[in-house]
């Protein structure tokens, strides 16, 4: 596979540097893979997105970058180098530092993703106090003010409320307000803006990029949205079926697709304006052809 | 491509779980313990020579020998022979009562808790209800009105553990309504709903599999506390009758220091048999749970 | 809520009234009373007896008269102490539950404990030592234990006393009688927390096991919080909301006294009197405890609502009722 | 590799007061009490949905957008009675669903389909995919114990997932999976209208493409009526005759698609397309720094009514 | 008469026994420690320390080193001197006479007069009285009047001097001696604020007693313990040890209190193995003592079936009582065959008919009786089934298994049940029994093991037995008081019971005491014995 990732300038250490990551559940007898060796890097200050079909193993990739797929799914091969070290491979009370503090991740789905017993204070307190010494109330106030940057009205009954009692929209925009609230290094962000409005959405990446710029902040931004990629990214990964089908930079990505299944998958996207009979879809051909194992995809003991 | 056929077999999680289930070495043990102990108690009096009942005071409380592999007790009589009798008793009084306490718990645990309101209320003030009652006076009067009835001795105990597991529900219905109470707040509860499910439905097939691993907990409790329990019930008159003997009342005869340092087998044998066979139900009901557990395939 | 809370605590003291009748006619079921057993009374002496103590009223008189003494706060006069029932429970419930919450603070604190690691390491070699305990307090009747114990720990070693409550003719005051009695209760509230710690921890590991694989204990990872405060706050948090229930069963336990620990170890407590009160037929004093242990259990349950709602905040208690 | 045409104009969408509506929704409101933790623990008054009427016509795809938290799902949820609301009445066929015993409520459920914003909580975690599908499949008659597989193979298919997710638990799926899960359940039991809340959103383009196609296939052949709650303006301009903008548990702008995406009066829905991203990275940075300011929204003025500015668009201004 | 064949029964071994402890220097250091006190158990106290007001037994045991009697039973049920020097029956048997030592004094130092006596006599006989002493066979002169009447005093007491007191009574009773002669309690104190019908007073003073017994109360505590120290007033001197406790311990765990040195004395059932683990510790003195009552099996002499004698003598050949008595005490019992217990004057087996377990004998009997094998090995009668059920208060009974076998054998369907004791009596007393397996109380007076069979009171005779030979028997047996001319009437008592049995006699038995070989005199001293008082003041701690 061509290495299609442009020498971004600077120095040559990237931030994160993925190797060979192999993702794998138990099944039937033998094993499935769902994410197949694959490699990447994030300079500091870059935005890559991942973008792919539904399935394909973004998800896994994201939580792979901080060691966190669950029981019965094991990270089977590969490393993760974060600042040179392997996050793999890390000790706890090391990984515990990474995880939240240096990465902070926004996971897909916000509903299930914040403890339904506690409110949504008391978990943005714990994050930062967890990772800096600092006093309850300050924490307070430290996350008060997140809330606000996120753009969630009303922070103070936000503080107080219990999950349930909000919206897939406001949910979603805590988990960011605590994925952000530790001014991570690396943000990890699986889908940060389904849930939200457009113009919430557009202030949302606004302040990703803000901090970005302010911090240097990488990220890693898993997207369906063809326009909000077009928009962060400046590098974009393709998956298909556990692989990177094709990798570079935003411009070339998009103008140039190498890859057919990229090449459909930009042409499906919807237009504003555009009202269509049916809406575009990617033909069986194109599937199989960005497919691992063409014939028989699925399985391999 | 679809991997598994249309016409693939349809399993259900129940089947597919046993299927498992055997699959997994310390469950597959644990059933054939228990099927062990099932045999012993049932079939092994068929094999051995003695029936139990024979006193001969010149060998009592004889420490073991070729003749009598667990010695004999305070009258002579066979202490292995008295010990498969006995899991007879024991173990359909412990599985049985298990069960029906279970079923009822249950079943009136969930139905509080699904429906809440008026209907919660009444069940739930009856369960508090039940269990104000103390046990030991209802237990004598249910002794004084059994032997009114003229219903045998032997057969007196089948009735108490009946008796005792229709009374005995509210512990249970309590644990899992509090379950229930939040589980029917899950948004898969009200898309249950939404999809126009009977309540039945609902109740049983929707929340019943969640308060499972509760619902395995308090049957291996419950069926060790049913064994023991019955030798409690036996000084009213109302557990297993003397001669015969249950597991509980083998334990609870070697009641005193004498027994318990000089007699060894006298009481470990039945003490055994219990752990064994409540080592086994618990075992097994581990595994029971994760198999039911879709999280924990392997 | 507020309203919730009259409506169940009217509701309360309209159940405690059905136990009162249920209980009283149930007592008046059992065969016997106060008097039957005992050998040395002439007949005739014993009609006068039962009279002089209105046992020969029908039971609905002596209902009433219970009930009004109950009312104006009299519980009844004890047969076999000759005393009235309030003064002569008192020290008896006190030193119950001085074991009882003793033994039920440890039992708690050593059931989460090895509950929780049980379920974090499921199948670990901690989690069959754990199993193998719960088999054994399942398996072996608590004065098994309870004699070996006291054969092992006071006989042998000489380590700890037989039993009772304090030193023979002990006159000691002040710190050394915390300490002597202290030392009484090492044997009961070991054998007590022992047999309840096993079952408890089990309601504990199954509870964590559910909760550790669900989606906000990641997060709660991801965010980089120590391990500890994942699995004992977060995870903890959840899998206790079942405990709530098993703590209202407690409530009644506290004060009701272990009557074969107590029996064994000749803790004065109210276990043995409890026992004693249905075998003699002494009705005042069974009522009493009774109808305590009775309002106990109902307030558990209502404590228990209210704490479910407190602690789930899912649980919805105000709208009950009102689903759709 | 795409099969997409152009369609050209819009159908006539004036509303006529006298046409019959298969839902018609007035007034709906709902109020959560919340109890407020943390540090102010005054019991919070939340008007999620503050007076929004709707009316949706059979075989009518009608849009709902709106700000996060602007009560669309609550509004969603309320006229399906998966909660009471505080006041209103809905009108299912002519006839008023808030008054329905649990039973009466109960046949109507299979009519009338809900599919859930978050997929993940609406799956049971106990349930294989089959039983999930399968089962409201069959209580409905829809299916029957030999074809039951069958049937969910083939509405799974139509949604684009395999025969092998059959026999797995939800928690084995991708994001995507599982909102394609969800979607096929609220399918398989053949609704006449479904309340659909934001069941795109997690799917990369080419899986939207499919179930929006499918969602039109149903519409225009089984004349299904769809609520369909998005934040995605393109979908809802593709898929959408009828448009409503929620703000703050309100309806504040109301008309055929054309009125809305040509002609937005309300300052939100003037921000909202204003807002749409573009995937095309020369656009970038076309929306940096545009935060939207909501400096027309007063909050302390009352909140205007909702009157017909002509052809049936209606504003709240 | 007696059936030839029969062989004696020999009691030659229900006598008591004593073990020298071997090696008192093992006594554990715990009690070794305890230089000045004897610690001894008690089971369940209720605090009532006042005697005929208390209702717990236990209490009657806690009383006893707080209240000297005028008279106490000793172990062969004859009376002995206590307060009373000496006493006189009338010849009529109806007018007591009692001499009291001189200067006797309470613990508290005041005197302790006739007038206390009387005192306590009148008080015991208040209309509101409560309590278990019962005057109902006895009836001081002038009771009635006194309870229902406007009468002040009872006229049936005199007293005479200061130390010498008449009582006359109603009705002839050779029993009355001890009920007469109880604790006395003084006037000075308790009489403080009597009136007549109004006893309620005294409730303040039950945890407060005041005796001339040998002990005085120091404290009580709740379910723990009694503390008692020696009463330097006590008539025979101040006790030689200084405090005396009363610990309460279950009989789980008294071995172990006492192995540990928690404990002095106590007694531990009836187990030989016990009687070996007690011998092993070395510093055990131990005694087994022949215990005053006989276990039996109360036969409902009502029901049709057991009516018949022939049916009664069958159950007795039938059953195995050697075996019973072997599996319950192992050696330390015997098989009864008297209603009296063997260490009682009255006891002989002169002339009684023994009952060997003799299955044949037995089973011609029934047939005899008319009660006929049928084809399922079950004897029946008219078409009615021998069914007996067989009531117990006790899970381990050891009637149950043996008898259950022995009388299958004997073609008797034999039922037991298990009850709880009061659920057994009111059986008992409603006569809604065949068989019910019970110890009589423990016999003082030979009276006591028989008079229930003399009388027609369903309440007191729940067997139903009647026979007018016996009853006239039993009558003169109380209407005498010579020892002589009693016993003359108790053997042919016997042996027409033996007869015509009522009840099935099963044992006599031995149980253990044990006191550490520090304590001397210790074998004088069992708790809840009439004399245990005096015996508590003459024990003494061996000076190492
Ligand atoms: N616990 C599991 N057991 C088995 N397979 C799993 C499990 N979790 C995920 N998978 C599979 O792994 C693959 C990748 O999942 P992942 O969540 O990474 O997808 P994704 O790219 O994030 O998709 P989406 O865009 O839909 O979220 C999917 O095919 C899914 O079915
Ligand atoms: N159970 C509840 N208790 C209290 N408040 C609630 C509850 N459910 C919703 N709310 C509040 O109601 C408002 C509307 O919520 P709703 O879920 O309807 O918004 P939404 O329009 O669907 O938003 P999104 O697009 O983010 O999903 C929010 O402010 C939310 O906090
Ligand atoms: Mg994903
Ligand atoms: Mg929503």
């Amino acid at each position: 596979m061509p290495s299609a990732l442009p020498a971004a300038s600077g120095p040559s250490q990237p931030l994160v540097r993925v190797e060979d990551l192999t993702v794998r559940f138990p099944s039937g007898g033998g094993h499935r893979v769902v994410v197949d060796g694959i490699g990447f890097e994030i300079e500091a200050g870059q935005v890559v997105s991942i973008v792919g079909e539904s399935g394909s193993g973004k998800s896994l990739t994201a939580l792979s970058l901080l060691k966190l797929v669950d029981e019965p799914g094991e990270i089977s091969g590969g490393r993760v180098l974060f600042d040179g070290n392997d996050v793999l491979t890390l000790r706890r009370t090391a990984l515990q530092r990474v995880r939240g503090g240096e990465v902070g991740m926004i996971f897909q789905e916000p509903m299930r993703s914040l403890n339904p017993v506690f409110t949504i204070g008391r978990q943005l307190i714990e994050t930062i106090r967890a990772h800096e010494s600092v006093s309850r109330s300050q924490a307070y106030e430290r996350s008060v003010e997140w809330l606000k940057r996120v753009g969630l009205p009303d922070p103070d009954r936000i503080m107080g409320s219990y999950p349930h009692e909000l919206s897939g929209g406001m949910l979603q925009r805590a988990m960011i307000a605590v994925a952000l609230c530790c001014d991570p290094k690396l943000l990890i962000a699986d889908e940060p803006t389904t849930a939200l409005d457009v113009t919430i959405q557009a202030q949302i990446i606004d302040l990703i990029l803000d901090l970005r710029d302010e911090t240097g902040m990488a990220v890693l931004f898993i997207t369906h949205d063809l326009g909000v990629v077009a928009e962060v990214a400046d590098v974009v990964l393709v998956m298909y079926d556990g692989q990177i089908i094709e990798r570079g930079d935003v411009f070339t990505v998009f103008e140039r697709p190498q890859h057919p299944y990229t090449d459909a998958l930009l042409r499906a996207r919807p237009m504003p304006g555009a009202r269509l009979d049916r809406l575009p879809i990617i033909s069986d051909e194109v599937r199989r052809m960005a497919s691992r194992r063409p014939e028989s995809a699925g399985v391999d003991a | 491509m679809p991997r598994l056929g249309r016409r693939g077999r349809r399993r259900s999680l129940w089947a597919e779980s046993f299927g498992r289930l055997i699959r997994i070495p310390a469950a597959s043990v644990s059933i054939g313990l228990l099927v062990f102990m099932l045999l012993f108690s049932f079939v092994g009096p068929l094999l051995i020579g003695y029936t139990g009942d024979e006193i001969n005071l010149r060998i009592a409380n004889h420490i073991p020998t070729m003749d009598h592999w667990l010695g004999t007790d305070a009258y002579g009589r066979d202490v292995l022979t008295r010990l498969m009798f006995a899991g007879r008793i024991s173990l359909t009084i412990g599985i049985a009562s298990m069960l029906l306490s279970l079923i009822l718990g249950a079943v009136l645990g969930i139905v509080a808790g699904y429906y809440g309101g008026l209907v919660d209320a009444v069940i739930m003030r009856a369960a508090d209800l039940l269990m104000s009652i103390p046990g030991l006076p209802l237990l004598i009067v249910m002794a004084a009105v059994l032997s009114e009835l003229k219903v045998r001795p032997e057969s007196r105990i089948y009735v108490v553990m009946i008796l005792l597991s229709v009374i005995g529900w509210p512990s249970l219905a309590r644990l899992i309504r509090g379950q229930v109470l939040s589980l029917r707040e899950a948004p898969y509860m009200r898309a249950a709903e939404v999809l126009g499910l009977s309540a039945a439905s609902r109740q049983f097939r929707h929340l019943l599999p969640n308060v499972m691993p509760l619902l395995i907990v308090v049957a291996t409790l419950s069926t060790a506390s049913g064994i023991l329990s019955e030798s409690a019930l036996s000084f009213l008159g109302l557990g297993v009758v003397p001669p015969n003997a249950s597991w509980g009342n083998m334990i609870s005869a070697a009641n005193n220091l004498i027994d318990f340092q000089q007699h060894w087998w006298l009481w470990v044998p039945p003490g055994v048999a219990l752990l064994i066979t409540v080592a086994a139900i618990n075992v097994l009901g581990d595994r029971l749970r994760d198999v039911f557990d879709p999280r924990m395939r392997k | 809520m507020t309203s919730y809370i009259i409506k169940r605590l009217t509701l309360m003291v309209l159940l405690l009234f059905g136990v009162s009748i249920l209980v009283f006619f149930l007592f008046s079921l059992m065969p016997g009373d106060y008097y039957s057993s005992n050998r040395t009374l002439t007949p005739q002496r014993k009609a006068e007896l039962r009279a002089l103590n209105g046992l020969d009223q029908p039971v609905l008189v002596q209902y009433f008269i219970w009930l009004a003494n109950m009312l104006r706060g009299q519980f009844g006069y004890s047969l076999a102490y000759n005393r009235p029932v309030g003064d002569l429970l008192g020290p008896y419930i006190a030193h119950s539950f001085l074991i009882a919450f003793t033994a039920f603070v440890f039992t708690w604190a050593i059931a989460i404990v090895s509950g929780v690691i049980a379920a974090t390491k499921q199948y670990s070699w901690f989690d069959r030592l754990v199993t193998v305990g719960l088999f054994a307090s399942l398996s072996v009747p608590s004065f098994f234990i309870g004699l070996l114990m006291i054969k092992v720990f006071a006989v042998d070693l000489h380590w700890l006393p037989t039993g009772s409550m304090t030193d023979t003719a002990s006159s000691s005051t002040g710190f050394a009688y915390v300490f002597e009695i202290a030392r009484h209760m090492v044997l009961p509230v070991a054998i007590l927390t022992f047999l309840g710690a096993g079952s408890l921890t089990r309601y504990f590991r199954t509870g964590m096991l559910e909760v550790l694989r669900a989606d906000f204990i990641r997060t709660a990872r991801a965010k980089g919080l120590a391990e500890r405060s994942v699995v004992f706050s977060h995870a903890l948090r959840n899998a206790l909301l079942p405990a709530i229930t098993l703590l209202a069963f407690e409530l009644p336990g506290l004060f009701a006294g272990a009557i074969i620990t107590e029996q064994i170890f000749n803790w004065p407590g109210v276990g043995r009197l409890q026992l004693e009160s249905v075998q003699n037929r002494d009705y005042a004093v069974l009522m009493t405890i009774t109808m305590l242990l009775a309002f106990l259990t109902v307030l558990g349950s209502f404590l228990a609502d209210i704490c479910y709602a407190v602690a789930d905040p899912r649980v919805r208690l105000v709208e009950v009722g009102k689903r759709a | 590799m795409t099969n997409a045409t152009v369609r050209s104009g819009d159908q006539p969408a004036t509303r006529n007061v006298d046409e019959d509506f298969l839902v018609e929704a007035t007034d709906i409101v709902k109020v959560f009490h919340s109890r407020g933790g943390g540090r102010r623990a005054s019991k919070d008054e939340v008007r999620a949905v503050d007076g929004v009427s709707l009316s949706i016509r059979e075989g009518e795809m009608f849009g709902l957008v709106g700000e996060s938290g602007s009560g669309k799902t609550t509004f969603g949820q309320s006229i399906l009675r998966m909660h009471e609301p505080t006041s209103g009445s809905v009108r299912f066929r002519g006839e008023e669903i808030l008054g329905l015993s649990r039973g009466q409520l109960r046949r109507l459920r299979p009519r009338m389909q809900y599919v859930f914003q978050d997929p993940f909580s609406a799956l049971n975690p106990r349930l294989s995919i089959a039983a999930a599908i399968g089962e409201p499949m069959r209580a409905h008659g829809l299916a029957t114990g030999n074809d039951e597989r069958d049937r969910v193979i083939d509405v799974l298919a139509q949604c684009g997932m395999e025969a092998d997710a059959l026999d797995r638990y939800p928690h084995e799926f991708s994001g995507g999976q599982r909102q394609r899960i969800v979607i096929a359940r609220a399918m398989a039991l053949r609704p006449e209208f479904v309340v659909a809340d934001e069941p795109v959103s997690a799917l990369d383009v080419s899986v939207q493409g499919q179930i929006v196609n499918l969602l039109c296939d149903l519409r225009d052949q089984q004349h299904t009526s769809f609520l369909f709650i998005s934040h995605d303006l393109s979908v809802v301009e593709h898929m959408c005759t009828a448009v409503a903008i929620m703000y703050r548990g309100v309806v504040v702008e109301q008309g055929t698609r054309d009125q809305i995406f040509t002609d937005p009066r309300h300052p939100y829905t003037q921000e909202l397309l204003a807002a749409v991203p573009i995937a095309d990275p020369r656009e970038r940075g076309r929306r940096r720094g545009r935060r939207a300011s909501r400096e027309w929204d007063d909050r302390t003025a009352p909140r205007a009514a909702l009157r017909d500015i002509g052809d049936g668009h209606l504003l709240a201004l | 008469e007696p059936a030839p064949d029969a062989t004696q029964n020999d009691l030659s071994s229900m006598k008591n026994e004593f073990y020298q402890a071997t090696d008192p220097g093992k006594s554990p250091a715990g009690a070794s420690a305890r230089t000045d006190s004897f610690v001894s158990t008690i089971s369940k106290p209720g605090g009532v320390f006042l005697p005929g007001f208390y209702d717990n037994g236990w209490d009657g045991n806690a009383v006893q080193p707080i209240f000297a009697s005028l008279v106490v039973t000793n172990d062969a049920g004859e009376a002995e001197p206590d307060l009373a020097e000496k006493w006189d029956v009338s010849d009529d048997g109806l007018t007591y006479t009692f001499h009291l030592r001189k200067g006797l004094t309470f613990s508290d130092g005041s005197p302790l007069t006739a007038d206390d006596v009387a005192f306590t006599l009148t008080l015991l006989n208040d209309p509101q009285y409560a309590g278990g002493v019962d005057f109902s066979d006895i009836v001081i002169a002038g009771t009635d009047d006194y309870r229902k009447g406007s009468a002040t005093s009872l006229s049936g007491i005199t007293v005479i001097d200061p130390t010498t007191i008449r009582i006359v009574t109603e009705k002839v009773n050779p029993l009355a001696l001890r009920t007469l002669g109880g604790p006395v309690i003084s006037k000075a104190y308790y009489g403080k604020g009597y009136a007549k019908g109004k006893l309620d007073y005294l409730k303040d003073l039950y945890g407060k007693p005041l005796g001339a017994g040998p002990y005085a109360l120091d404290k009580y505590v709740e379910g723990q313990e009694i503390d008692y120290v020696a009463n330097e007033h006590y008539y025979a001197g101040k006790p030689s040890i200084q405090r005396v406790i009363f610990k309460v311990i279950s009989s789980d765990s008294a071995l172990q209190n006492f192995e540990n040195g928690d404990i002095d004395q106590g007694g531990f059932g009836s187990d030989p193995a016990t009687l070996t683990e007690l011998q092993n510790l070395g510093f055990a003195n131990i005694e087994a003592r022949v215990v005053p009552d006989y276990g039996a099996i109360w036969v409902n002499n009502k029901k049709p079936a057991l009516a018949d004698t022939k049916v009664r003598q069958a159950l007795y050949y039938g059953l195995d009582r050697q075996q019973i008595v072997d599996a319950k005490f192992k050696g330390l019992g015997q098989v009864a065959d008297v209603f009296a217990a063997p260490t009682q004057w009255s006891y002989t087996n002169d002339g009684v008919t023994q009952y060997p377990y003799d299955p044949d004998k037995a089973g011609a009997l029934l047939d005899e009786a008319g009660w006929k094998k049928g084809s399922d090995g079950i004897r029946a009668k008219d078409g009615e089934k021998l069914k007996l059920s067989y009531i117990t208060t006790k899970q381990d009974d050891p009637v149950i298994p043996i008898a259950k076998q022995t009388y299958t054998d004997l073609g008797i369907d034999f039922v037991a049940e298990v009850l709880d004791a009061n659920t057994a009596f009111e059986r008992l007393y409603s006569g809604d029994y065949d068989l019910a397996g019970f110890r009589s109380n423990g016999l003082s007076d030979p009276n006591d093991a028989v008079s229930e069979f003399g009388t027609d009171d369903p309440n007191i005779n729940v067997t139903g037995y009647k026979n007018d030979e016996v009853t006239k028997l039993i009558k003169q047996g109380v209407s005498v008081f010579d020892h002589d001319a009693r016993q003359k009437i108790y053997t042919e008592l016997y042996q027409k019971l033996s007869e015509d049995p009522p009840i099935i006699l099963l044992d006599y038995r031995k149980s253990l005491s044990a006191w550490n070989a520090r304590i001397e005199n210790g074998e004088l001293f069992t708790t809840g014995n009439d004399d245990a008082a005096i015996a508590l003041s003459k024990l003494k701690i061996a000076a190492d």
